[in-house]
Order: structure tokens, then C-alpha cells, then sequence
């Protein structure tokens, strides 16, 4: 079969070939008629912005729900965070991240009403960072029940309060730990973006879907998205990467096995 | 100092340790030793409050740690702990251990923090490594600088739980050298070993345990000098620990 | 305000649409899990091994899959097997296939971190009385990474059944399918989807319960 | 050689491509039947083809399709004849074929009945719903262009998540073939609250689809076309499916015949929607 | 009986063994010491082929391990081994890590095995655990079914790497105790272990390494009688090692 990538330099109105592929978005044709690699290019950015944020919500309550897991459950309000923790992650990592996603934007708007005014977009991310935070919960969790348990005893022997052991001593070393779990997380949660097309986010996926109807070029058009999302996700591995270099404690060797679960 | 009136314990239905009572005066040396899993570490950590414990009482400095309103981290400030595993904190380097306790804890400033930390690091001998991390010292080393973190505190008393054993053979003595200079010096110590030379040199007392129950308390002399007067138990440890 | 009305929701209505979705679902999942298992130890065996013409190509597959969505893996398999076979298959026969294809690179990371986690010491000990690579595997390493392995296998198997819910975007009828149509047809689709939310949950939340029990059983006392 | 025939002389049966909600062209009553105005019409194709191939049974398997797949299905040869909601165009029209039209549908808008929107016009600056991998989609952006226009679209997966997003205030309007809107609208919980307004935007003809390489098979299939629609059976099929209560909640779509598709009837054809537009 | 000549062995860039020689003779006790990272796990588990090496050569019983004709499996099995963690087989019973190797590797028969695994477990003194799994059992009798699982095989030598100083204090001298029979009994041992007490009763010959390097290889009166003439890294390490 013969590859037809000049479909990316199609008109998305009528099907002619364009002059400047990148005609709308780099201004290059003033009111040219946008192109469908134009049309890729917007669909990449929604699925870069839908991830992004998902990322940031799922870290921040995937690191605290993780903790919050294994805190000494020695007071009521002790115990009644981990049993909070635990449920959180139960919920959110037991139901198909597409079938949340039909929940946050579907159902809970329903009897919720403000939610409502929300873009697609925020609600979409909504449903990801949760489901993918309780995944990081639980790396977050094994990754401070990694540490030997004489670290924390250590802490509190020095005279730290709870607070400031995990501030000062364990979540450093925890975080630095499950670095690479939390990478294949962040790979995952790229992968997971593409659910939004369900709910109406112009992203990749709902590209790829419209314009092979419209193109009937589905190997070129699915070849195209398929290579932005695993440069996207490769990114996002680099960038970890990066991190994990920058954070290495000298002379300390992590024995980690990488997460499994996707 | 430190007095245990009738302390017991159990994990569920499991009694780890059984009416344990003894008292540690100022300037007193005190080995704990017995079999593996007798309860000398619990029995250490209950001393810190790091284990809870289920029935009687312990007071350090005449404050009880079954009190509800003991501030235990103040407490534990003043108690010096060493691991077995030296426990240093792997992302800090040599002197932030030193320190960090003593600006987070006690308050004190950085630089009277620091001044604290290099010059008990320069008595344990290392005041070379100030800047290395942990993984990049050796074993014997790691321990040192855990001795000289707890002592940074100022400790009233230290414990030490087996200390030496997690150390290659050739490592042993610089450990044990600078426990026996603290004991020279007058420092309360209360040390889980079967180091029996270093309990033959420095201590005061020596405390066998067996099965969560203290078996054994009596005077160093006494425990190895009249071994016909000790329980069987004892005598089977010391001659199994003693042949080789 | 909303207001939920569960009244059209029968024992009819689950036969007529849900029990086809549910059944396939478990079907899917079973057969990706088994030849998923069955083709990642080969992947993972031909990761571990010394020699380059199996490395590579198996580390470029697994690689290749882990880093592109299950979605897009779906409509891939879809649209290129026809090409590959020469002949069309449906939507059913090509989801099986993606997803045997798709969980062996996740399976294969298992068996690999699986087989990693026996101590080296276990496979000298093994050797040093004399068991060739064939004894070794089979009698030493591979009976307890595969009891290390049962915990994760089955937490990957659920993630595998929730994952089933993607097979919409080729038309096959699965478990969420079958809600949806239920809905669809009914004029219900909130109410459906709540519903299906709380199967899912269900079926999942009691294997994780299961899969705790069991690692429980199966661990190797050390 | 036909070979569809000869896979249908063959094997005794025949696969059928359908749709799961195109209310009331093509949907499943659950539990794996299917039903609706061009399923029952290609059974009744169907059956006089086994009539003319001498088969005493040609058992029908029912595939399900989507939008996304229907077009490679029938290209791949899966199903043998698709009986959905496919429009016939002519860049369809390169990869299958299409049998003669039985229904022509007319692209309208669905807005809630107290909007008070009766006109495309109105729509300026709304959401409007519509659903991934449809023609619609493409029709919007051109009428946004033509008449510098600007909606606010919102897309939904299929045609009931797009009816949803009307329903639950998400969209102002639907834009969507008029059986679908009207199929949608009347198995809604209220199907008071909606309308179906404003100018027709597109007239496009909805067609069986079969392989594009065996215009023998083709040909059959339009000569039982050619032989219902003699013997009078579509004004019926038209009050069965469009005007009279359907399964599974025995609710009336109501929609009536338009002079459009009585003309197809009338002037057996495959012309593709490009030529409708013209006109 | 075992040979080494001129063995050297690289990690990358990092020279871990640097052209050692040495010879055992039938029924010789050799002990192997030095400091830690200084070779000598490496160095054992060279002479039983788990290690490749890339220069020098070493032959057991006459044939040479470098030979790419050699059956090293079959060579393995007529040499026993000991591991310092025991690496017992965990999901086999006592029995069944007696008797697996002698059924797979040898072709013995299961009454065979088991009669021979028994008479060793006996001799371990361990008869009464036979049914039971390895995680049941201390650390010192999983290390004397190790040993008694080596046995089995029928050995010319046992290679042993550090077998005490995973153990707790206790039990150490129940490991050595068989561990002295063995020599008693004629058995040709290689026992990598600082436990000098054992040295000194029951070796033959001393061997220090430092940095890859054999810097010592002399007997055991020699080694242990005249500290004088040794080099000052092993007089410096005798002396840590044997302070305490
Ligand atoms: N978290 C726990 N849950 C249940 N049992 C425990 C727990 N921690 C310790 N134990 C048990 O309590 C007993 C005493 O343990 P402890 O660590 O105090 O012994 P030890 O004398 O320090 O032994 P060792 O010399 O091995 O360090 C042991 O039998 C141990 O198995
Ligand atoms: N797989 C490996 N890759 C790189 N270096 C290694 C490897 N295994 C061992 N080494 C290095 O080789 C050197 C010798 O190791 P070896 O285990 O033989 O020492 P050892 O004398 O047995 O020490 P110990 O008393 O700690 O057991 C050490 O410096 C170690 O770090
Ligand atoms: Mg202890
Ligand atoms: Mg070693």
C-alpha cells in the first residue's frame, strides 16, 4: 500500500490541497482555510493541555493520599485520614478511567448543578487526575513502606513530630524512590488523555476519529497521532529522567523494581 | 534516671515483654543481652517511646511516658538513639544529619547548629567527611556519625541498639572505641551487645533477657564472674556466645 | 434538579443487554490474560537472554506498545490485520487479538521483574550443585518468581477488565456497551451510566479483595 | 462471478451489518436482535435473494457497526450487506458501493421546544452538538464558513451522548439527520421538551451498503429493491417504523414522509449526496 | 587438587582479582580473610566457575575451568558450596532441597537421595526438621541443612563464603562446630570467614587478600605465630580484627 501524507495538506472544509500547510496556525496565509495538519497540530495541543493538567491534580492528591495512607494511625482524626486515603484510592483506581469520565461529565452534573459551567476540558481532567491519582497513591505508599522502617523511627527518636518526619525524612527519600514508577504513571496518564475524545475534547484521538472519516486516509492520520502521542509520552519520560538525575543522593543506590501496572 | 516499673507488651495475643522492671542511675553502663528475638530491641525502643506498650510505667527524668500529656518528641530529644542499621538520613549530607534536628527540634540557629555538629563529628573522628553523603562512607563510619548525631542533641542518656552488628568485622573496633570513650567520660548508657569484651570493659551492669522477661540484673562482675550463680538459661547463652 | 429513576432497570433488561456485554468482557479478559502470560514469558525470557537478535526485537515491541494508547493500539490492530491476514475479521476476533498482543508487553515487564526478584544467590546456589540453565529455570527460579508474580498477574488481569471498556471505540459489545445501548434505548443514559459505575466497581473492588487474600496464601515464607 | 452469491450458496448464511441505536433505521431490541426500517428491508432483500439463489435457509448474522468501521467492514469484506445509516457519497462511494436509495435524509436541527430557536441563523455564538466520525461535523464547518458564522461545537461519541448533551442543557442544538433526531427525541424521557426546527441544511441520501467489486451482487439486491418497492411495501414500512409505536418502549418517532424520499421511490437510484446538493 | 594460576578478573574498567595463584591440596583447610570489597567472594566463586574470569587458569581435580570443553555443570556438582545468606530453596521442603540436585544432577533415585539426604541431616543434627520449609527454621540450621545439602553431593571440596557472619551471635558456634568436624573428618575445605578462632583451630593455611591481590598465602602458625613478618596491611587488619 502506497503512504498519502499530503492529506495533512488538505483543506478540512472541502478537501483541497492547501498552499501553506501550516496555514491557520502560523498566520502564514491570512483566512486561508485551516489545513488538517493545522487541525492535528490544535487536536496535539488539547491533548498536551488535558494531560497537563490531569498530571498536576493526580501528583498533588496522589502524593498526599499516598501518605496519608501511611500515617500511624494513633489518634481519630489519624485514623479516620487513612480510612479516608484508603477508600479514595479504592474508588477511584476500581472503575474504568472511561466509565469516571462519563460520570464527571454526565452524571455528577446532573445533581451537582455548578459543575456544569465547567468546560469538558477541566471536567475531563478532573476524572483523570483522580483516577490516575489513586495509582500514584499506592507507588507513593510503597515507596515510603520501601524505606526501612528504621528511618522513620530514627526521625522520631531525634524528637521530629509526625509532620516533620515524613516533611524532612521520608517523603524526600519516598519521592526520590518512586521516581520511576511515577514515570510510567505520567507515560500512562498520556496514554489515558485519549478518553477525552469521548466527552468532546478536540484532542488527538477525536482527530483521528473525524478526519479518517472525512479523509479515509486511516493509516496516515492513525500513523500521525500514534507517533505525537509516543513522542509525548517519550517527553515526559526524558523529563523524569532529568529529575531522577537531578535528585540522585550520592553514594545511594536505589533498588527499584519499575511499577507494572499501566 | 530511667526506671521501668512492672512493663508489658504484646503484638495481639503474642506478649513480647513480661513485667519488666529495672531502674538506670546518672553515669551508669547497662548491657542488655539475650537470645534473638527475646525483646531487647522492643524493650530499648519502650525506653524512647518509639514502641507503645500495653501496662506499667516508665519515667525518664522523672516524666511518665504513659502520661497523656507528656510532650513525647520533646522527651525523645533528650534521649540519644543508635540503630543497628545506623539509620542516617541518605539525602542529607554528612553535616545536614548533624544538624537538622538540632534547627527543626530544639531551634537552634544554623550556625550554632553547625558548630555543635562538626565538633562531635570531630570526636567520633571524622570531621574529614563533613561534606560527603552517607552511602559514601563506610559502615563504621555511618555508625560514628550516628553516635555524633544523637550526641548533638545533648542527650541526658544514649541507647544503643546492637550497634555493631551490622558491621564488617574489621569495623567493629572503631565503633566500640568511641562508645568506650563515652562511657569514660561519664555518659548514662543503656546498650543492646554481644559485644562481651565491651561489657567486661565498661559496664556496670548487665541485664540478660530470655523470652520478654528480664532473666538476669546484676552487677558485670557478677555475671561473669560467678556464672554457677546465674539461671541455666544465661550460662547456655554466654557459654555458646563466649566458645568461638 | 436531577432525579434518578432506577424503574426501567429489570432482570429482563440484564439478559436482553447487559449479561452478552458482561459475558464478553470476562471472555476478553480471560483469553488476553492466558495468552498474554503465554507470549510475554517468551518476551520476557527473550529480554533476559544474552543475545542481541532477541533482545532488541523484543524490547522494541514492548517498548513500542507500552508507549501508545491501548486506544489507538485497538483501531491499529483493527485496521492493519485484515491488511496483514488478507481477509476481514470482526470486531470481537480483532479486539482478542489486540489485547493478547497488547497485555504480552505488559506481562512480559511482570515475568521479566518477576524472574529480577529471585535472588541471584538462589540461581549460584543452583548452579554450584551442578543444574544446567534448563534445571535451574524450571526447578529454582521460575517456581518462585511465578508465585512472586501471582499478586501482580491478577492486579493486572482487573486493570485488563476495566481496560475492556475501550473495545467501543471498534463497535464490539462489551460490558459498558451493554449498558450504554440499555441506556440509549431506554432514553436513561445517566441513570446507565451510574450503573454501570457501580458494576465496574463491584466486580473490581471484589478481585483486588481476592487478589489480597490470595497474595497472602501464596507467599514464600523467607 | 459474484463472490458475496457464492459465499451466501456456500456457507447458507450472510452477514448483515447494523446499527446498535440509529433509532428507527437500524438498532438492537437487546439480547443480540436487531430491528428497525433498513434491517427490515434488507431482510426482506435478503429473502428474495435466497429465493432466487434456490437456498431453502440463508441464516442472517447480525454485525454491529460504528460509524468509524462500517466503511472498512464492508471494504474488508466482514459484512456482506450494511443496513444502517450510511450516506452515499462519492468518497465513500471509492471503497463500497451503494445500493439504490430507499430514504433520504434531511440534515435538521433539535433544540429544546421552549429555546425558542426556530432557525440555523439563530445559532450564532450557541452550542451546537454533533457527533465524531459523521458527515455532519464537515456540514457544520462549511456552513460556518459560508455564512461567517461561528458555533461553539461540542462533540459527542455517538448520537445518544450528543442527544444527551442537548438534553442536559450542555448543547442549545443538535444538528443531525432527521431520523436520528427524531428517533432520539422520542426515546427521551420527555419527548415534549424537543423539537425538530429550522431549514433543511443538507439532503443527503441514506443507502444499503455492499462491496464495491461484485456488481453482481449489487444488481440483485437492487432488483429486490426494484420488486418491494413495485409490490407497495414501503408506504407500509414507512408507518411501522416512522408513524406508529416501535420497541422497546413502544414510542412513535413521527416522522412523516418526506417528498424527497417518496421521489427516491419513485426514481430508483444511487446518485451520491454530491449530486443532491447541486440540485 | 585445586590450581589457580595467574587468575585475573576485570568488572569494566574495575580490576576485582589481580593474577592470583594458589594451590589446595586433598584434605588441606585453607581460610581466606581480608577486608571487605577486597576479592575474596569473587575469588571462591571463581573456583567454582559461577564467576568467569578473563586471564589465568584454574583447574580442579585436573580439568581446566576455561575449557570450552569442560562440563562445567557436571564439574559444579563434585564441588559443594556454602553461601553466606544459605540460599536454601524456599519452596522446597528440607528434604527436597537435600535430595533435588542428587535426583536432577546426579540421576540418583528418590530412595537413594532421601537415604543420603537423611544420613547428612542427621549428621547436621537436624533429623527432627526434615518436613519443614527453610523460613521455618533459625538462621544456624538453615545454614547446616545448606551445609549438610552440599554434602549430599558427594564433594572433593566445599567452598565456603562467609557461612557465620549472617548469623546471630548464638548460633554461630553450632555452624562451626560441624564446620570443625568436617576438617576433622579430612573433608578439603576453602572457607572464607574472619571468624579467627576457627582459623586458628583447624586451618592449614592462611590467605589475606587486600584489593584483588593475595598478599599473604602462608601456614596458619606462621600467619597467626609471627605477626612480625607479615605486611603491615594484614598485620593492621589482624590487629582491628582481633581487638575486641
Ligand atoms: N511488629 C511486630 N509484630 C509482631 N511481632 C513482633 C513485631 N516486632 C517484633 N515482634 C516480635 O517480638 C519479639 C521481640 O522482638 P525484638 O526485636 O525486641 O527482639 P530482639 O531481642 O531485639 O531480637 P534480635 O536480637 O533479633 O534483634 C520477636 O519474637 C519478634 O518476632
Ligand atoms: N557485579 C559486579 N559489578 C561490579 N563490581 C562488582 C560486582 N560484584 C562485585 N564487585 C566489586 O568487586 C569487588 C570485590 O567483591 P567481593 O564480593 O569479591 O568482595 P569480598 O572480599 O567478598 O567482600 P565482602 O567481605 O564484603 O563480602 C568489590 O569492590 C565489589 O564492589
Ligand atoms: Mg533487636
Ligand atoms: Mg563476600
Amino acid at each position: 500500500m502506497a503512504f498519502d501524507f499530503g492529506v495533512f495538506c488538505k483543506n478540512t472544509l472541502d478537501g483541497e490541497v492547501v498552499d501553506h500547510c501550516f496555514s491557520a496556525i502560523f498566520g502564514l496565509a491570512q483566512n486561508a482555510d485551516p489545513s488538517y495538519l493545522d487541525w492535528l497540530m490544535k487536536a496535539w495541543a488539547w491533548t498536551l493541555a488535558v494531560a497537563g493538567l490531569s498530571l498536576v491534580i493526580a501528583l498533588i492528591l496522589g502524593v498526599l493520599m499516598g501518605t496519608l495512607r501511611t500515617i500511624p494511625p494513633n489518634s481519630i482524626l489519624n485514623k479516620s485520614l487513612v480510612r479516608l486515603s484508603t477508600a479514595w484510592v479504592e474508588l477511584f483506581r476500581n472503575i474504568p478511567i472511561l466509565v469516571q469520565v462519563f460520570l464527571w461529565y454526565h452524571v455528577i452534573p446532573a445533581f451537582v448543578l455548578p459543575l456544569k459551567a465547567l468546560p469538558s476540558y477541566c471536567l475531563v481532567s478532573i476524572a483523570l487526575g483522580f483516577f490516575t491519582s489513586a495509582r500514584i497513591a499506592e507507588q507513593v505508599r510503597a515507596g515510603i513502606q520501601a524505606l526501612p522502617s528504621g528511618q522513620a523511627s530514627a526521625a522520631i527518636a531525634l524528637g521530629f513530630t509526625t509532620s516533620q518526619s515524613y516533611r524532612f525524612v521520608i517523603l524526600p527519600m519516598a519521592l526520590r524512590i518512586v521516581i520511576p514508577p511515577l514515570t510510567s504513571e505520567s507515560m500512562n496518564l498520556v496514554k489515558n488523555s485519549s478518553v477525552a475524545f469521548a466527552v468532546s475534547v478536540p484532542e488527538l484521538t477525536l482527530f483521528a476519529m473525524q478526519a479518517q472519516e472525512e479523509t479515509s486516509r486511516g493509516v496516515e492520520i492513525y500513523l500521525a497521532v500514534t507517533l505525537l502521542y509516543a513522542l509525548t509520552a517519550f517527553s515526559v519520560n526524558r523529563v523524569m529522567a532529568l529529575i531522577e538525575r537531578r535528585t540522585r543522593v550520592p553514594g545511594f543506590i536505589v533498588s527499584n523494581d519499575a511499577s507494572l501496572a499501566h | 534516671m530511667i526506671e521501668l516499673r512492672n512493663v508489658s507488651k504484646w503484638y495481639g495475643a503474642f506478649q513480647v515483654l513480661t513485667d519488666c522492671s529495672t531502674s538506670i542511675k546518672k553515669g551508669e553502663v547497662v548491657v542488655i543481652c539475650g537470645p534473638s528475638g527475646s525483646g531487647k530491641s522492643t524493650l530499648i525502643k519502650a525506653i524512647n517511646a518509639l514502641e507503645p506498650f500495653q501496662s506499667g510505667e516508665i519515667i525518664v527524668d522523672g516524666i511518665s511516658l504513659g502520661d497523656p500529656k507528656t510532650n513525647l518528641p520533646k522527651l525523645r530529644a533528650r534521649v540519644g538513639m543508635v540503630f543497628q542499621h545506623f539509620e542516617l538520613f541518605p539525602h542529607l549530607s554528612v553535616t545536614e544529619n548533624l544538624t537538622i534536628a538540632q534547627i527543626k527540634v530544639l531551634g537552634r540557629s544554623v550556625d550554632e547548629a553547625q558548630a555543635q555538629g562538626l565538633r562531635y563529628l570531630d570526636r567520633v573522628g571524622l570531621i574529614a567527611q563533613k561534606d560527603k553523603f552517607p552511602g559514601q562512607l563506610s559502615g563504621g563510619q555511618q555508625q560514628r556519625v550516628a553516635i555524633a548525631r544523637a550526641l548533638c542533641m545533648d542527650p541526658i542518656v544514649m541507647l544503643f541498639d546492637e550497634p555493631t552488628s551490622a558491621l564488617d568485622p574489621e569495623m567493629v573496633g572503631e565503633v566500640l572505641d568511641v562508645m568506650v570513650g563515652l562511657a569514660n567520660d561519664g555518659m548514662t548508657m543503656c546498650c543492646v551487645t554481644h559485644e562481651m569484651g565491651f561489657a567486661r570493659k565498661v559496664s556496670n551492669r548487665v541485664i540478660f533477657m530470655d523470652h520478654g522477661k528480664i532473666i538476669e540484673d546484676c552487677s558485670k562482675d557478677d555475671f561473669f564472674g560467678d556464672p554457677d550463680a546465674r539461671s541455666p538459661r544465661a550460662k547456655d547463652f554466654l557459654s555458646k556466645i563466649l566458645a568461638h | 434538579m436531577f432525579s434518578l429513576d432506577l424503574g426501567f432497570y429489570n432482570w429482563d433488561l440484564f439478559t436482553n443487554y447487559i449479561l452478552k456485554g458482561l459475558l464478553f468482557s470476562i471472555q476478553l479478559t480471560v483469553i488476553a490474560t492466558i495468552g498474554g502470560i503465554l507470549l510475554g514469558t517468551v518476551l520476557a525470557l527473550m529480554r533476559l537472554s544474552s543475545r542481541p537478535f532477541l533482545v532488541y526485537p523484543a524490547t522494541f515491541y514492548i517498548n513500542t506498545i507500552r508507549s501508545i494508547p491501548l486506544v489507538m493500539v485497538i483501531l491499529w490492530f483493527f485496521l492493519l490485520i485484515p491488511m496483514l491476514l488478507g481477509k476481514p475479521i470482526g470486531a470481537d476476533l480483532s479486539a482478542t487479538i489486540t489485547f493478547i498482543a497488547f497485555e504480552a508487553a505488559f506481562f512480559a515487564e511482570i515475568v521479566r521483574a518477576g524472574i529480577q526478584s529471585v535472588p541471584r544467590g538462589q540461581s549460584d546456589a543452583a548452579k554450584a550443585m551442578g543444574m544446567n540453565y534448563g534445571q535451574n529455570m524450571r526447578l529454582i527460579v521460575l517456581p518462585q518468581a511465578f508465585r512472586n508474580m501471582i499478586p501482580v498477574f491478577m492486579t493486572q488481569t482487573i486493570i485488563l477488565f476495566q481496560d475492556t471498556s475501550l473495545v467501543y471505540a471498534i463497535g464490539a459489545y462489551d460490558l459498558l456497551k451493554g449498558f450504554e445501548i440499555a441506556g440509549k434505548n431506554f432514553g436513561r443514559p445517566i441513570e446507565t451510566y451510574l450503573l454501570a459505575a457501580v458494576a465496574y466497581f463491584l466486580i473490581c473492588f471484589s478481585l483486588s479483595k481476592l487478589v489480597r487474600k490470595i497474595q497472602a496464601k501464596v507467599a514464600i515464607i523467607r | 462471478a459474484s463472490p458475496t452469491l457464492d459465499k451466501m450458496k456456500s456457507s447458507g448464511a450472510v452477514t448483515m451489518g447494523v446499527r446498535e441505536s440509529s433509532i428507527p433505521m437500524s438498532y438492537t431490541t437487546g439480547d443480540s436482535r436487531f430491528d428497525g426500517y433498513h434491517v427490515e428491508v434488507c431482510r426482506m432483500i435478503l429473502a428474495d435473494i435466497k429465493s432466487n439463489l434456490g437456498l431453502s435457509t440463508l441464516r442472517i448474522n447480525y454485525q454491529p457497526v460504528t460509524s468509524q468501521n462500517r466503511v472498512p467492514l464492508v471494504q474488508n469484506g466482514t459484512v456482506d450487506i450494511e443496513c444502517g445509516t450510511t450516506t452515499n457519497n462519492a468518497n465513500r462511494a471509492k471503497d463500497v458501493g451503494f445500493a439504490n436509495t430507499l430514504y433520504v435524509e434531511e440534515v435538521r436541527i433539535a433544540v429544546k421546544a421552549n429555546s425558542g430557536i426556530n432557525s440555523i441563523s439563530q445559532l450564532a455564538g450557541k452550542k451546537v452538538a454533533t457527533t465524531t466520525g459523521t458527515t455532519s461535523v464537515q456540514l457544520l464547518r462549511k456552513h460556518e464558513k459560508a455564512n461567517g458564522v461561528n458555533f461553539d461545537e461540542v462533540f459527542g461519541k455517538d448520537h445518544a451522548d450528543s442527544f444527551l448533551l442537548l438534553e442536559s442543557g450542555r448543547a442549545d442544538a443538535f444538528v443531525m439527520d432527521g431520523s436520528i433526531l427524531a428517533g432520539n427525541i422520542a426515546n427521551s424521557k420527555n419527548p415534549k421538551d424537543f423539537k425538530i426546527v429550522g431549514e433543511v441544511l443538507a439532503t443527503e441520501p441514506i443507502a444499503i451498503m455492499v462491496p464495491r467489486n461484485d456488481p453482481e451482487f449489487k444488481a440483485a439486491v437492487n432488483a429486490a429493491i426494484a420488486k418491494i418497492v413495485a409490490n407497495g411495501s414501503m408506504p407500509k414500512l414507512w408507518d411501522k417504523w416512522f408513524l406508529k409505536p416501535i420497541p422497546p418502549k413502544n414510542a412513535v418517532v413521527g416522522l412523516e414522509l418526506s417528498p424527497a424520499t417518496k421521489n427516491a421511490w419513485a426514481n430508483l437510484n444511487d446518485r451520491p449526496a454530491e449530486d443532491y446538493a447541486k440540485k
